[in-house]
């Protein structure tokens, strides 16, 4: 069972480390809660988009006249209906992409960089008819020699997705063009002299494929143009002040002029940080006046919107026989897809985060082809990076004939010492996260034939940032919680909690909710991990000074000093003996707050720094079939260094979807092309996702031992760690089932049978 | 595409609605009837996100034309809860954080109700295989199945399906 | 499209006669599992479906002196819970029962899964392995034909335009007999078989095999029916040689594709391995319970 | 005077190779302003595209967090998350 050693109750603490029911599940289980496809508008059209059936095509024109004049379409856009934009950086998530690139994913301008890539859309009165004005639309296409994998899209003789593309962060600038659109170096000390020293030196090419990050509710949204020029935004998304900015950015209009609403969210893990669909809704809507809802079919998703890179790894460690990791070596080669922007600068400093090494240098290229442009999934670019570097140290840790956990505690890093990306660790539990793996009963069960057991570990840095919430306190001593970070994990859950904690309330009188752009100020999106940290940092902040608040009131209502009163267990004590005072409840000076200044409320902004790093230990018990390859995952569990849980069940939550998504990544997810670069299997039935029937119960271990001090409750992101070991665990599991090393992934039946043959 | 009449009971009540003979009964559930509950996850019976039960038998509702529909019952996750009482199976998806982001849910209730009628005591294996056709990619299905068995018990202990 | 479009015949007679009379394209729907989907990609755009349905002869399970006559249009699911079928044709009902999801199973039919004509249908093989026959009205009367002689490659059946098929009759069996049918997907559910191979056969009192079919799915444009693998079993206890025939005589009848579920040489091999298989199992269930 | 380390060779596109740098600084935002005036491009390049880690933590955006006498500077790579 989950092993939650939460110290939450050894400090006093009522709410926060308690499991409450989250404020706003009812509507979920009920199917009341409204997505964005369940948006619903009088006079609403239903928009529908043309997409390229070429991979890489000029394209020499466009008619949409017959479209324009099917009866019942009502409007008809191509990248000729938004303005011509600049390359200024837009913050997205994890993916730094630039304004006209977006704006060119949104609607192709000149050219289609994949097949699947938007070229035209329409707003009819059903779907049956945008359909038809779809096919009604023509595009004559000059067909170009496209490339998908990212070695062949590094040759010189590659086809060019981009005559303009310079490989940046090479000296002296290069003069020719290349798909190879950034080089990235982190380095240490003098790795030459490493090597030099090991007594043990083992390599490896390690290489994974495309995966999508698979959320089951599709890219939905409703636009309406107002005839003032004031519009409104329905959408599914990881954070609608950024979908404003996006679509204020592409249509060249004002901030002030959008209004984005947040409905509820059916997954994203990155995925949902860009925008596909708002700014083409809002350029029909702008067209005809009406509102526009427009849905992307599963086939679109994966056709279209961003999945991970396919990558490569190499990797060269120098050991000590003492197993001491004196050297390490890695460059990484991602796939970006049709724009610049992969994760390559993230996984190179995730890459070796875990281990103390002194000479190390990280080497990484990103690179375009012609697949969608990759998005953020969840620790963007560690899990690529360390399926390599995790295999690695696994195969080194056969070599010198040590426990692999042991090896990983040898090279820790522990707090005070230095990461390999610069900065150093403060409160950090990895050792004591290695160690649990090791003392867990998993770890030392007996194993049967063609078994195996494969463990690995994970980082990820978690971040800040801006964020925005407000408190307020109603006439019955009741509060709400205001944020604008849309609640993808039970969010709403944990800022209800921290609010409770702080004025002293029971959960039941708390209430949570997602404000649109204009009801709440403005916050970063929902990702990195980041919003119980940064947004439950504002909400303690905003609750602190309604505490501060009541007190004031309830000095002035005793007539003492405002230092003479305690505000404990939701109430407000005077500690002047000389006054016999009853206490006064927030139910008390709620009812009477207009005869002490008017409504109680609070709202925070602020950019919160000081986020602390996760490290996660996973290990993995697999029986592989040797007839037929087929891989079965007997047993997992998942320790990770959490701070302190807020709400424990979703911390697992997180930790439970992280490692299934994982385990997918590493035994059967993969895009497959044909030789004209068509994507073959867009769809949930040959995209092949774990289901419930594939995996076991995934058991979980908080390590609660090192709280982050800059969180008023000691939290730490926990969302994205858990999928960063899954793939080298599996991997290492089958290498100890099989005695055979599966350096590509996924690990499917045909790829391993192919391998235990000798073939591999 | 021609549009029919449609006569069904729906979560108990009679409704009568204009179907198109190649709009799917998941469509028209969503955009005839306003029942938005039941989701569109991928529109080809590989997801079990529009999950519902025609007379009695869990199918997916994308699976199916509006048509056929006629003269049948279909129960969907807005008639899992009993004038306003949440059926057990909410009750636990809630108490047991079966649940993140909520798309799959409605799929996954009135999949394990679809179970539950015909077994009340099912095995850890048996939730997984019946549950196998509906997707989730938050949970990773521990909490999920968990549920489910923990609902099965307190409904055995209350006498049986409700 | 203003004539009726989509019709719910209540006879086979009137199903036949719709079909007859229809000008423009037709696609015929029992549980609309692979036909919702081809509409949903446009891949076709029938002028008239007929729904077959609400025809009580191609719904449910008749049992005939030992045989079994079930309804094309019936769910698997229906057939999964039909205790005396499930104990007389284990090897079919798994076949049936594996199609698909829960939900789709509430829906798939045996007709659909055969006259939809996928190489890699689940209950074509099993149904070959069992011997089972066709009955097919049309506009020429009724005929019947074995299962093997209804696909005719992907996506295409041996029909006539306007023909319907009406049931399947697994015919009734000697005692001592028993069938299985394996597949191999990567998950454990929810996918098409990359390899499907069922065996069907009988032994004597001792244990011999005394008659034996094997079929294969998805190692060839059509299922498969394998005589040569068949007659390596007859004679035998199923001991070690015997098996290894037979696989050599599977894996030399494949003609698989590469394609992006599956690999020729994985499925060649596979398909071997899992025919061994399922004729152990169907020795197992032949020698213990064998036909109640 | 603060240590101005950096692992990363962004920065040694504009600093030449020196990885260690003596800076005078009291704030984040005196620190890019010293290093623009230093290294011309090189504090807008901190500024857009870089966090900088202040004896182990890492700040985004900070320009008022307060810099010690002898407080250890790195300069990283922005980071996002997914």
């Amino acid at each position: 069972m989950n092993d939650a050693t939460h110290a939450a109750n050894a400090t006093g603490l009522k709410v926060v480390g308690q499991r409450p029911i989250r404020p706003d599940g009812a509507d979920k289980v009920t199917g009341r809660a409204v997505f964005g496809a369940d948006v619903h508008l009088p006079g609403m059209l239903i928009g529908r988009v043309k997409r390229s059936p070429h991979a890489h095509a000029r394209i020499l024109r466009i008619d949409t006249s017959a479209a324009r004049a099917l009866p019942g379409v009502k409007a008809v856009v191509t990248s000729d209906d938004f303005p011509r934009v600049g390359s200024e950086a837009l913050e997205q998530g994890e993916g730094s992409a630039t304004l006209v690139d977006v704006a060119d994913n949104c609607l192709a301008r000149g050219k289609v960089l994949y097949a699947g890539h938007a070229v035209a859309a329409v707003a009819a009165v059903s779907s049956e008819i945008a359909e038809r004005a779809l096919d009604l639309i023509t595009v004559e296409y000059e067909v170009l020699p496209h490339v998908i994998d990212v070695e062949a899209a590094m040759a010189p003789d590659a086809p060019l997705l981009n005559e303009r593309l310079f490989t940046a962060g090479v000296t002296p600038r290069p003069t020719t063009p290349s798909n190879i659109a950034q080089k990235t170096v982190v380095a240490r000390g003098d790795v030459a002299k490493g090597f030099a020293a090991a007594e043990v030196v083992h390599e490896g090419r390690y290489v994974t494929v495309p995966v999508h990050q698979g959320y089951i509710e599709p890219h939905a949204c409703v636009a309406w143009a107002g005839a003032d020029g004031q519009h409104q935004i329905w959408c599914s998304s990881q954070g609608h002040f950024a979908v404003r900015a996006m679509c204020a950015k592409v249509l060249g209009l004002e901030l002030r002029d959008i209004r984005v609403y947040p409905a509820e969210i059916g997954g994203g893990f990155g995925g949902k940080t860009t925008v596909y669909l708002e700014p083409v809704a809002l350029a029909l809507s702008r067209q005809c006046g009406r509102p526009v809802r427009m849905v992307m079919s599963r086939e679109e998703v994966f056709l279209a919107s961003g999945p991970t890179s396919g990558g490569v790894v190499e990797v060269r460690l120098g050991a000590m026989k003492d197993g001491t990791i004196v050297a390490a070596e890695v460059t990484l080669k991602f796939q970006a897809g049709a724009f610049p922007g992969s994760p390559v600068g993230a996984g190179s400093m995730a890459a070796l985060a875990c281990y103390a090494i002194e000479h190390a240098v990280v080497t990484g290229y990103d690179v375009v082809c012609n697949r969608p442009k990759v998005a953020a999934y969840r620790a963007p670019g560690a899990p690529i990076a360390a399926f390599g570097v995790e295999s690695a140290i696994d195969e080194l840790a056969v070599i010198l004939g040590m426990d692999p956990i042991d090896l990983r505690i040898r090279n820790a890093v522990k707090p005070g010492m230095k990461a390999v990306y610069g900065a150093s660790f403060r409160e950090i539990a990895f050792v004591e996260t290695l160690q649990a793996i090791q003392a867990h009963p998993q770890y030392r069960a007996p194993l049967g034939p063609n078994q195996g057991r494969g463990v690995a570990a994970g980082f990820w840095f978690n971040i800040g940032g801006e964020s925005s919430a407000a408190v307020h306190v109603d006439e019955d001593g009741g509060a709400t919680v205001i944020t604008s970070n849309p609640d993808i994990g039970g969010s709403r859950a944990s800022m209800a909690m921290m609010a409770a904690e702080t004025l002293g309330l029971p959960i039941e009188r708390v209430r949570a909710t997602i404000a649109d752009t204009t009801a709440i100020g403005f916050s970063a999106l929902t990702g990195g991990s980041r919003v119980t940290f940064a947004t439950g940092m504002a909400v303690v902040q905003a609750a602190q000074r309604v505490v501060q608040d009541l007190k004031r009131r309830a000095a002035l209502t005793w007539e003492c000093e405002a230092d003479q009163v305690e505000w404990r267990d939701g109430a407000a004590y005077c500690t002047d003996a000389s006054k016999e005072v009853a206490p006064l409840s927030l139910r008390d000076l709620a009812s009477r707050s207009a005869r002490t200044g008017g409504p109680i409320s609070a709202e925070v902004s602020l950019n919160a720094q000081g986020a602390g790093p996760g490290f996660g230990v996973h290990v993995c018990d697999v029986e592989v079939d040797p007839e037929t390859g087929r891989t079965t995952v007997l047993r997992y569990t998942a320790a990770q260094d959490v701070g302190r849980a807020i709400h424990p069940a979703y911390v697992e939550g997180q930790l439970q979807g992280g490692v299934a998504q994982g385990i997918g990544w590493a035994l059967n997810e993969e895009y497959v092309y044909d030789a004209k670069g068509v994507l073959q299997n867009p769809g949930f039935l040959d995209y092949r996702m774990p289901v419930a029937s594939d995996l076991p119960m995934i058991d979980t271990i908080l390590i609660e031992s090192a709280p982050n001090p800059r969180h008023p409750y000691g939290a730490k992101g926990v969302g994205e760690v858990p999928i960063v070991p899954p793939l080298a665990a599996v991997a290492n599991a089958v290498q100890r089932a099989t005695g055979v090393r599966m350096r590509a992934l996924p690990i499917s039946p045909p790829r391993l049978l192919a391998a235990l043959d000798g073939e591999g | 595409m021609s549009r029919v009449r449609i006569e069904a009971v729906v979560n108990g009540e009679p409704v009568e609605f204009l179907g198109g003979t190649r709009q799917s009964l998941l469509d028209a559930l969503r955009d005839e009837l306003q029942l938005t509950g039941t989701k569109e996850g991928c529109g080809t019976g590989d997801c079990g996100a529009c999950s519902v039960i025609v007379d009695g038998r869990l199918v997916c509702s994308c699976l199916m034309l509006a048509p056929e529909a006629d003269g049948r019952t279909v129960e969907t996750i807005e008639g899992l809860a009993k004038n306003g009482v949440m059926h057990p199976l909410q009750q636990q998806f809630l108490e047991q954080a079966a649940l993140q982001c909520g798309f799959c849910t409605p799929g996954f209730l009135v999949a394990a109700k679809a179970l539950l009628d015909r077994n009340p005591d099912p095995t850890e294996s048996e939730v997984r295989y019946w549950l196998a056709g509906n997707l989730c990619r938050c949970t990773g299905y521990d909490k999920i199945v968990r549920a489910v068995m923990d609902a099965a018990a307190q409904m055995r202990a209350a006498g049986g399906a409700r | 499209m203003s004539e009726q479009d989509y019709v719910e015949p209540a006879t086979v007679g009137a199903a036949v006669a719709a079909l007859a009379a229809a000008r423009g394209s037709t696609r015929l729907l029992a549980g609309g599992t692979d036909v919702l989907v081809q509409l949903r990609s446009g891949r076709v755009r029938p002028d008239l479906i007929v729904n077959l349905r609400r025809i009580p002869e191609l719904a449910g399970v008749r049992s005939e002196d030992g045989a079994f006559v079930i309804g094309a249009a019936t769910p698997c699911a229906v057939l999964g819970e039909h205790a005396a079928l499930a104990r007389a044709w284990p090897g079919v009902i798994e076949a049936a029962t594996l199609i698909g999801s829960k939900q789709v199973q509430g829906r798939a039919s045996l007709g659909g899964n055969l006259c939809n004509g996928s190489p890699a249908a689940d209950s074509v093989p099993a149904l070959i392995a069992a011997g089972a026959v066709a009955l097919i009205d049309g506009p020429a009367g009724r005929r019947e034909c074995p299962i093997e002689a209804v696909p005719a490659g992907p996506g295409r059946t041996t029909l006539a335009p306007a023909e319907i098929l009406v049931a399947i009759r697994l015919p009734a069996r000697p005692v001592r007999s028993g069938d299985a049918y394996l597949r191999l997907i990567p998950r454990t559910e929810m996918d098409i078989a990359v390899v499907g191979a069922a065996v069907n056969l009988t032994v004597d009192a001792a244990g011999v095999v005394t008659a034996a079919r094997v079929a294969l799915g998805a190692v060839a444009p059509t299922a498969l029916r394998v005589d040569a693998a068949g007659a390596a079993l007859v004679g035998s206890t199923l001991d070690a040689a015997a098996i290894e025939r037979m696989q050599a005589a599977v894996r030399a009848a494949c003609r698989p594709i590469d394609d992006k579920r599956g690999t020729i040489a994985y499925r060649t091999q596979v398909a071997g391995v899992l025919a061994g298989r399922a004729a152990r199992i169907a020795h197992q269930r032949a020698t213990q319970g064998g036909q109640a | 005077m603060a240590r101005l380390l950096s692992a990363v060779d962004e920065v040694r596109a504009f600093t030449g190779t020196a990885d260690v740098i003596d800076v005078q600084a009291r704030t984040v935002g005196g620190l890019i302003a010293e290093l623009e005036r230093r290294f011309p491009g090189l504090g807008a390049h901190v500024q857009q595209r870089m966090a900088i880690a202040i004896d182990g933590e890492i700040h985004q955006d900070a320009l008022a967090e307060p810099i010690g006498p002898d407080s250890e500077v790195v300069l990283i790579p922005r980071i996002g998350g997914g």
